[in-house]
């Protein structure tokens, strides 16, 4: 199935992107997605244990389960106010 | 009222969003462009955003301002783009009857919104740049393995 | 930077007057005069002041922000004469490298002012008229036996 | 000895003064200040338990001894803010 994973700040200097497409395997998690990403981007890879997952603009736990059209944010520590 | 804009913010315009004739107080928080971090100057500062999430927590911020404490209005208004020093990238104005609630309700605001709400900050320094990140959102970062699906 | 005014005050000129590049927020008190006061309609509010007294106490405060927390900046502006409802009788703004102190420092300075500076406030309803009475000097006043030469 | 005595907001309106000099004998204390508009003014007689008294500018307790010269402040409850 096709999602949508957004990078921000940090992460998105570590992918080179802020957009992409992916296709993962029915039954992919938040996590397999940071498992993807952290595989082809060593930064990113450091990154992993700060970043926080949203899906449709909400934060998820870890294991949450994805589906087909989601929107995944990757979320690096806010530095907001 | 939320909002995230690239202008200046002005501060007299968002106080009169709140001001009402009932409300006896306002307490407003301003986060401004500090000249220095990490032991560094700072000469620059870039704020982005996650727009549509950030602006959805921020409402949930406010609807819950209202469910905690009595409150007449609140604002919170964030800068995204360039923030020179000394301006402004977030105001928070709450108005109420009594100024304890309205001290609360703010202060309750600007943690909640530092911690969680996807925004971001980065340090142009003489010598180079690094992302900032908020001290209230790391704390958030170690309780990670506890889950905080919203 | 304490001041008593007949003037309408500026809040965007007195945050000028505290923001400094090495702060990163200022919390902002404004007193704002309420329509209602007792279950009655207030039409209008007149302020009087012992201005040589209220001054130096208000210095006095001013020091005290600086002596109990890290701050880098204070003003407290304080109206007399008629102020409009909606309009701000007292504004004051703490500037500080963190939040908490801000909002402290600010706290501290209303609460201090609203016990013991001489600043009286006199509500004009549609059937009359009546000094208002802070709560919180009230209290000061039962206190009174213990003494507090000052 | 000659001492100044300023009335403000409700204790003005009870003498119809907002500044008085009066005479009164080498040892008298705040308190016989407030005894002698106390005993002149009904209204100012039921605000005695209610004001504080400013010698020179600074809050005095009520037993307080005056000096020439002093300016002695009747102050009734504040309702500053």
């Amino acid at each position: 199935m096709k999602i949508f994973v957004k990078f921000f700040a940090s992460a998105r200097e570590a992918v080179g992107s802020d957009n992409v497409q992916v296709a993962v395997k029915e039954g992919a998690t938040a996590n397999d997605v940071l498992e993807l990403f952290g595989s082809q981007f060593e930064t990113m890879n450091r990154l992993r244990p700060y970043v926080r997952v949203a899906v449709n603009q909400s934060y998820v736990v870890n294991d949450h389960v994805l589906h087909e059209g989601d929107e995944v944010a990757i979320i690096p520590p806010v530095s907001g106010g | 009222m939320v909002r995230i804009q690239e202008a200046k913010i002005h501060v007299e315009e968002i106080l009169g969003s709140v001001v009402v004739p009932e409300a006896g107080g306002v307490d407003v928080f301003i986060g401004t462009t500090r000249n220095h971090a990490n032991g560094k100057n700072v000469v620059a500062l870039h704020y982005e955003a996650y727009v549509p999430m950030a602006l959805e927590m921020m409402r949930g911020i406010e609807k819950e301002l209202y469910r905690r404490w009595k409150i007449r209005a609140a604002a919170i208004v964030h800068r995204v783009g360039e923030v020179p020093v000394t301006e402004a990238s977030v105001v928070i104005a709450v108005s109420a009857d009594h100024r304890a609630d309205a001290f609360a309700a703010c202060r309750y605001a600007i943690d909640t919104l530092k911690k969680d709400v996807p925004i971001w900050k980065k340090e142009i320094f003489e010598d180079g740049e690094a992302w900032a990140e908020n001290i209230e959102a790391r704390f958030k970062i170690q309780d990670r393995s506890i889950g905080y699906e919203s």
